[in-house]
């Protein structure tokens, strides 16, 4: 023991606690530990400053210092063009220095409205993308103030907007096929609302409904025969709006932000239901509906989009028989669609392989029916898993809506490249390209910081 | 039109709708009480939308004028934009009534893929655009240059066959749009900018420095520019096209949107005939009789529509050229109106 | 439609709870709307064909292409046919997504360590490169970097590296290397000449050479080949150099089994296939031409070049896949527990072999289902060439064929097709890849 | 307090079990001879000497501001058997990572071996090659196999030959009682098994000093048994080990010396006996009311 216990070792406790040597905390310390904590670390932080120094300035200098920014007729002609942003250089020619910024203030309408205002209509898309930002608050965070009020509105709000953004009048029929969604679906996703009892049996006849019109049309097609329009006669026929009425701005006037939202939004609403239904198919233990579900998967994911869209543009009007054709954007939007819900699909499979086996036995021992045991206990859990994978794949959409401008819609980089083919605006395709850059960059980022921000939330909430 | 009435019961709710295969076009057209053009893109003075997002330019005026004529409000109609790979996709499938799009009349077009050219609203031809600096006079000096040039038209199967046939060497620049053409041009990253001489010109006139490029003699290529319909409805033939030779005949009778009203009293009987206050020439067209007086009303002549559009006052700043009337030393002519 | 028909509530015989029989049911529902509606495809599009007179069938690929095919990696002349022109956009496609996925790949890796780099500003530098550019549309990135090399020098002002690098806004280019001699213009070559260039100027060109064994090799670049008469040393050297390489490292692992002493391996394996070929064709005297571009007329001649355009496609896709590619090896390397780094250490491996032999290959299992995943998405991500005209399979098959022949359906099948079996060789390496490694576990 | 200026061994690649041979021999002829109560005899066989192995002197470690360990001050003699106690959050797994390096110190002295710790990245290495560490959640290398993981650092650190490795590693899976489950890969594998594993992974480097942090703590109550016995039978063979465990049972069976941690400082340190019969300081009385009840 002599040789062990020495008497400084024997330490009553109570040291002091000291401040750490300076040259490891503070700003100095910081630095030495983060920039130059070795040969290569200093050698790293160097180049990195090169690489700063290098790259900024040059960008600062177009984009702000000597850039144009507001719409002022600089040069007296009586129109704002690109003309307004020409400064003289050094050899006496007028030449552009910075970016010409006045493009987009000039152009702002059509960038985010496309052709929508040009009745002065404007107002409605507006008031859509307010009611968009309400409708998807109380969807992305829990702690909204009259969340239950706006989460109703949330369900109501596409219904709204393709009343809002389309207007125009219905027939019957179709008004039942769309606002017959609402009712059929409200029942499913709150469980104490008063009437849900009779609710329910709409929920239960709707899919008959829908089948019954899919049959009446082949009839139709075939033999010309439509039981829905001899049944109903002149009300068949009748077109009427099922809100109040709103004068119809058809498709072809849609176009900027606005179309990219749409085309985003209706691919993210669509593609998720379409996607659990392919990933549930693929996992099914009917081999028909599996080899379905796996070809049709596998085919749109081996293709590029691009192909897709311009099978949309050149080979879909083949498709149907002549005289009746598919809207445009219709067409582009079935493709986005199909495109995101295949990878959604594959997207939801991982959540479904990641739930215990045991769960499903739990489902089929409480003896309930496949779709019940998926509804309640087994989609709950395996879209909770996978939701920043869902939010990803929402992003890739968003981007993926650039493409349109193949086949000719004019979403925002559409109308972008529009406005720098006119001859008041022509070569600032740059200002153009980077505008729309910005912009998809602020939708995406925050979409995936969000990601990120729900990823965190997640994961402790299963710790707890 | 009965017919699919019923696959239209599921499908207006998705967006699906009839073109209603019995009817003739231009029963439609009324029914609907809208035209449905097709344009392009957007190619400067010939459609582009401005900044208050209103399509104008040289074909849109063929458009309007149909337009006019057909519905009596050349406000009537409704753009729809088309790239060149799928124009053809889009008449075809009845999509739109009419494409009046820098289409270039050739016959595989007209013969073989169905289409019917109903007139000829610019007489173009490719040339060839280079730096002056390159000390080039000739279109056969150019062996070896690399050339720009648009995808998907006829421009790039003209000029594989110019150098073919010269025996010259070159290597393309593929673009997609004229803006494409021109960033490429002006950065040098091609020696030549090959394309109809009225887009060339377009595009010379907004350099900075026009002075320094010029056009070269050599025209290779005849391109005939016009509106076209779908095979098989003889009257909607008929009408885009008189609705367009109602133009160049107001040009030629000296009829303006300005003296258009006084015109109506004129003493000259074709342009009573074209005015309708003789014959009835409307209504064998299935139109009403002042079909040609809202043309030239609302839309203009066609050398109006020219000078607002893309004459020597705008930015695109095209000679008349052979677009020039023909008793005026031109090639633009028009059928009597009798 | 399966669930109306799976959940209905008829009452009924027992059979009709029998779930076998409700299975086939659904399936043969199911099967039978898909077969219905294939077949109002299939005849709708029979019907409008017939009506517009759009002949089917592929034989149009047998038929001249009329256009030419340039800015690529292969020229057809417009003489040719469609079926060459394809194959010239395949040939494209295949190498802008092979060196797009090595690029991406390298870069990728780069930024994904440096990500996860000590040093802040160096680690804070890589996040906004991946955030930035992982979340602009990709196609925009492809215009951008074509902006941005189209405004490098013209060709007459481009920037040389020892008069044997040129880089200008249409071409980069270097020497070109030809092995073994290459013999006088046969007949045919002369007549290739002739043909291509015109007889007037083919006699010019062979006055000013002295003779037509004098011709720039420049000039009859198109009808020489790389690999001339005696250049047979150049293979089999290689040959020789990578079996020797192999047969070496089997000799060293079975040396360091046995002594324990392990050799410099992979400078060791590099040094040799690269050298000794070289040697070797010295050593034979084989004659070696380098060819070095030359400003004749308008534009460089000779030499090897890579068209700006693919540049631009190059550039865009592999640093926009790359962010993907570095987020992808970041969460490979965080994925391995750190305590297998500190095993690693308390072994006394060194921070190399630490890495060599445990993080990498326990990552690696991480990393590589999502890493073929974006290779894959890059090869159909390339599909965007056709903006800034690179003429891949979209821009020739499916672009100008399509437009220029009216054969939509055909066109785009054939496509489709190119992309189906990119994405089915990527799976089924996927497969054998996750068969291969799969972890074992109680 | 001897100084220790040992120079470093002869070369160890070829031998197998020297080592172990020459601490058996040297077992009989030392003998704790000065141990208080008989219960804390160590068992025979468990020699300290007057060679130090490792020597700390006021070294001060920070997190950032955090301080987490305090001018501490440790020898460690040769064939000594250390075990380090408290409360978590104490400091006690830093401590010992501190002695390989897998922790940076930033005052104050580290040498282990006569090799000081500095930022000598050779120095690092010969430290690391000496001491062997068992970590609470094994580490083991899940895509080899057993073996595989055995003779890893051998092949690649003392470049032994590929069978000798295998030799060696072997005879210590034997000695660890698993030599059947050489072909298998850790997660087939349980817990103790694994955590046997990765004592006969430390102890084929030959190690000179073993650390081992919490090795028990993830492990079931029967496990912990065959890993402890293990761990007893490698004490008895005279390493030089430092054990970071709440096990009292085995520190009464084999430490030298217990050390109680807390607040990143040595609070005290005495023979076993000593240390769990008549604590020192009210802390120390505390924890080990909490744990021995």
């Amino acid at each position: 023991m002599s040789d062990t216990l020495r008497p400084e070792d024997q330490l009553g406790g109570g040291l002091p606690e000291r401040a750490p040597p300076p040259s490891t905390v503070g700003i100095q310390g910081w630095m030495r530990e983060n920039l130059f904590s070795g040969p290569i670390n200093s050698i790293g932080t160097i180049v990195a400053i090169g690489i700063i120094v290098w790259l900024l300035p040059g960008i600062l200098e177009w984009a702000i210092f000597d850039a144009t920014f507001v719409g002022v007729d600089a040069n007296g002609d009586g129109s704002i063009t690109r003309k307004d942003c020409l400064v003289e250089n050094a050899a006496g020619l007028m030449t552009l220095e910075g970016a010409c910024w006045v493009l987009v203030y000039v152009r702002w309408e059509q960038l985010i409205y496309g052709f929508y205002g040009s009745d002065g209509s404007i107002w409605r898309p507006t008031i859509a993308f307010v009611g968009l930002l309400l409708a998807i608050a109380p969807l992305l965070f829990d702690k909204v103030p009259f969340r239950r009020a706006l989460l109703w509105f949330a369900f109501a709000f596409p219904f709204i907007a393709v009343w809002l953004l389309g207007g125009g009048e219905w027939k019957l029929s179709s008004v039942l096929v769309f606002y017959g969604l609402i009712v059929a679906i409200l029942p499913l996703l709150f469980d104490k609302m008063p009437g849900r009892e009779i609710l329910l049996w709409v929920t239960k006849i709707y899919p008959l409904f829908i089948a019954f019109l899919l049959f009446d049309a082949i009839l139709d097609t075939l033999l010309g025969f439509s039981i829905w329009n001899t049944l109903l006669g002149p009300l068949a026929v009748w077109e009427f709006s099922p809100l109040p009425a709103l004068a119809e701005v058809s498709t072809h006037k849609w176009g900027g932000l606005m179309l990219t939202i749409v085309i985003g939004m209706v691919g993210i609403v669509l593609s998720l239901p379409i996607g659990v239904v392919l990933a549930l198919g693929r996992r099914s233990t009917m081999p028909a509906v599996r080899l379905l579900c796996v070809i049709f998967i596998e085919f749109v994911r081996g293709v590029p989009l691009i192909t897709l869209l311009f099978m949309a543009s050149n080979m879909l009007p083949l498709f149907f028989p002549e005289g009746i054709e598919l809207d445009k954007l219709v067409r582009a939007l079935v493709v986005v669609v199909a495109f995101s819900a295949a990878y959604m699909a594959e997207v939801v499979r991982g959540g479904l392989q990641a739930i215990p086996k045991g769960q499903y036995e739990a489902a089929d021992a409480m003896a309930l029916t496949y779709w019940k045991s998926m509804y309640l206990i087994i989609l709950p859990q395996a879209l909770k898993i996978v939701i920043p994978g869902i939010v990803n794949s929402f992003i890739g959409l968003f981007k993926d809506t650039t493409l349109v401008l193949i086949i000719g819609l004019f979403d925002i980089l559409g109308m972008a490249k529009a406005a720098v083919t006119h001859a008041n605006w022509i070569g600032l395709a740059r200002e153009a390209y980077v505008f729309v850059g910005v912009v998809y960059f602020i939708f995406c980022f925050s979409m995936s910081r969000y990601s990120i921000w729900l990823e965190e939330k997640l994961n402790t909430g299963h710790k707890r | 039109m009965k017919m699919k009435v019923g696959t239209l019961v599921f499908g207006a709710a998705i967006g699906l709708t009839a073109a209603a295969a019995n009817a003739t076009t231009l029963e439609d057209v009324v029914a609907r009480g809208e035209l449905i053009c097709g344009v392009s893109t957007g190619v400067a003075g010939f459609a582009a939308p401005d900044d208050q997002g209103n399509w104008s330019g040289v074909d849109i005026d063929v458009c309007r004028a149909v337009a006019a004529a057909v519905l009596g409000d050349a406000s009537k109609v409704k753009y729809v934009p088309t790239t060149s790979k799928e124009r053809f996709t889009a008449l075809q499938s009845g999509e739109v009534d009419m494409l009046s799009r820098v289409t270039t009349w050739t016959f595989s077009r007209d013969v073989g893929l169905g289409f019917e050219f109903v007139g000829v609203n610019y007489y173009d031809g490719q040339g060839f655009m280079v730096p002056k600096a390159l000390g080039v006079t000739s279109a056969l000096q150019l062996d070896g240059a690399t050339v720009c040039v648009q995808t998907g038209t006829t421009t790039e199967l003209n000029l594989a066959d110019y150098f073919r046939a010269n025996n010259m060497e070159y290597s393309a620049v593929n673009v997609e749009t004229a803006d494409e053409s021109r960033e490429n041009y002006l950065s040098g990253a091609c020696d030549v900018y090959t394309t109809d001489s009225s887009a060339l010109a377009a595009a010379r006139s907004t350099f900075d420095d026009p002075s320094a490029h010029q056009i070269l003699p050599e025209i290779i290529s005849k391109e005939p520019l016009g509106p076209l319909v779908r095979h098989g409805d003889a009257q909607w033939g008929d009408i885009v096209r008189w609705s367009f030779n109602a133009m160049v005949v107001a040009e030629e009778k000296g009829v303006t949107q300005g003296n258009v009203d006084d015109m109506k009293g004129s003493n000259d009987p074709e342009i009573q005939r074209l005015l309708g206050t003789d014959g009835d020439m409307g209504k064998q067209l299935g139109l009403s009789a002042d079909w040609a007086y809202q043309v030239i009303s609302q839309v203009g002549n066609y050398g109006e529509s020219f000078e607002r559009h893309i004459g020597v006052n705008t930015p695109i700043g095209l000679e008349r050229g052979l677009n020039q009337l023909w008793t005026k030393g031109g090639i633009l002519y028009s059928p009597p109106m009798r | 439609m399966s669930v109306s028909s799976t959940t209905g509530e008829t009452s009924g015989g027992s059979w009709l709870y029998d779930p076998k029989v409700r299975s086939i049911f659904a399936q043969v529902v199911v099967v039978g709307s898909v077969v219905a509606l294939f077949y109002f495809i299939i005849h709708n599009t029979a019907v409008n064909l017939e009506k517009r007179g759009i002949a089917s069938g592929f034989d149009f690929l047998w038929e001249p292409a009329r256009y030419d095919v340039t800015g690529g990696f292969l020229n057809v002349r417009s003489t040719q046919t469609h079926w060459d022109a394809f194959m010239a956009g395949l040939l494209n496609t295949f190498i802008v997504a092979v060196f797009g996925c090595l690029a991406a790949t390298f870069l990728g890796v780069v930024m994904g360590v440096l990500r996860l780099s000590k040093n802040w500003l160096v680690s804070k530098l890589a996040a906004v490169y991946v955030e930035t550019l992982r979340n602009v549309p990709v196609l925009l990135q492809i215009l951008f970097w074509y902006g941005v090399f189209i405004l490098m020098p013209k060709p007459k002002q481009s920037l040389a590296l020892f008069d044997m690098f040129y880089f200008n806004n249409r071409q980069f280019l270097g020497p070109k290397v030809f092995f073994g001699d290459t013999p006088a213009l046969s007949a045919a070559e002369q007549e290739a000449m002739i043909h291509r260039m015109g007889e007037v100027k083919y006699n010019k060109l062979v006055e000013a050479s002295g003779g037509v064994e004098n011709v720039p090799a420049a000039l009859a670049e198109s009808v020489k080949p790389v690999f001339g008469t005696g250049s047979w040393i150049l293979p089999v050297s290689l040959i020789i150099a990578i079996v020797g390489v192999v047969l070496f490292r089997r000799w060293a692992k079975k040396r360091q089994e046995n002594s324990g002493e392990q050799l410099p391996v992979f400078w060791i394996s590099a040094g040799t296939i690269v050298l000794f070929p070289i040697l070797c064709v010295l050593l034979s005297g084989t004659a070696v031409n380098v060819q070095y571009p030359e400003l004749i007329g308008f534009n460089f001649v000779g030499g090897a070049s890579i068209p700006v355009a693919f540049m631009a496609l190059w550039f865009a896709l592999s640093t926009y896949t790359a962010t993907f590619v570095a987020e992808i090896v970041r969460a490979g390397i965080l994925a391995v527990n750190y305590g297998q780094t500190e095993a690693s250490f308390a072994l006394g491996l060194r921070s190399g072999q630490a890495m060599r032999l445990n993080i990498l290959p326990q990552a690696l299992r991480v990393i590589v289902p999502p890493l073929t995943s974006q290779y894959l998405n890059l090869t159909k991500n390339s599909s965007l060439a056709l903006v800034v005209g690179y003429p891949d399979v979209v821009g020739t098959i499916g672009g100008i064929t399509l437009n220029q022949t009216g054969q939509a359906v055909e066109c785009i099948v054939i496509t489709m097709a190119v992309y189906l079996f990119f994405s089915l060789v990527i799976s089924m390496f996927m497969n054998w890849y996750n068969k291969r490694i799969a972890l074992v576990e109680r | 307090m001897a100084k220790s200026t040992r120079k470093t061994t002869t070369s160890r690649s070829s031998a197998t079990t020297r080592s172990q041979a020459a601490a058996k021999k040297a077992a009989p002829k030392a003998k704790a001879s000065n141990g208080g109560s008989a219960a804390t005899v160590p068992a025979a066989g468990m020699a300290v000497t007057d060679e130090v192995a490792i020597q700390v002197s006021s070294m001060n470690k920070w997190y950032g501001d955090f301080h987490v360990l305090r001018d501490i001050n440790l020898t460690v003699n040769r064939g000594e058997r250390i075990v380090v106690c408290g409360p978590s959050g104490s400091g006690k797994s830093t401590l010992i990572r501190c002695m390989n390096r897998l922790e940076e110190h930033q005052e104050g002295q580290i040498i282990v071996d006569g090799i000081e710790l500095t930022n000598d990245l050779k120095k690092i290495d010969e430290v690391r090659r000496e001491v062997g560490m068992v970590f609470q959640h094994f580490n083991l290398f899940p895509h080899l196999t057993i073996l595989e993981n055995c003779t890893l650092a051998p092949i690649w650190v003392r470049k032994m030959p590929k069978r000798e490795a295998e030799e060696v590693a072997m005879e210590f899976l034997t000695k660890v009682k698993i030599p059947e489950q050489a072909g298998k890969f850790p997660g087939q594998l349980s817990g103790g098994q694994q955590q046997r594993v990765a004592i006969a992974r430390s102890l084929c480097m030959n190690p000179r000093i073993m650390l081992f942090d919490e090795p028990t703590s993830a492990l079931d109550p029967e496990m912990i048994k065959e890993v402890l016995d293990v761990m007893v039978d490698l004490a008895e063979s005279g390493m030089t080990m430092i054990c970071v465990t709440h096990e009292m049972g085995f520190a009464r069976k084999v430490a030298n010396r217990v050390i109680f941690m807390d607040e990143g400082q040595i609070i005290e340190q005495n023979e076993p006996g000593e240390f769990f019969d008549n604590p020192r300081s009210d802390r120390t009385k505390l924890f080990l009311s909490q744990i021995l009840h």
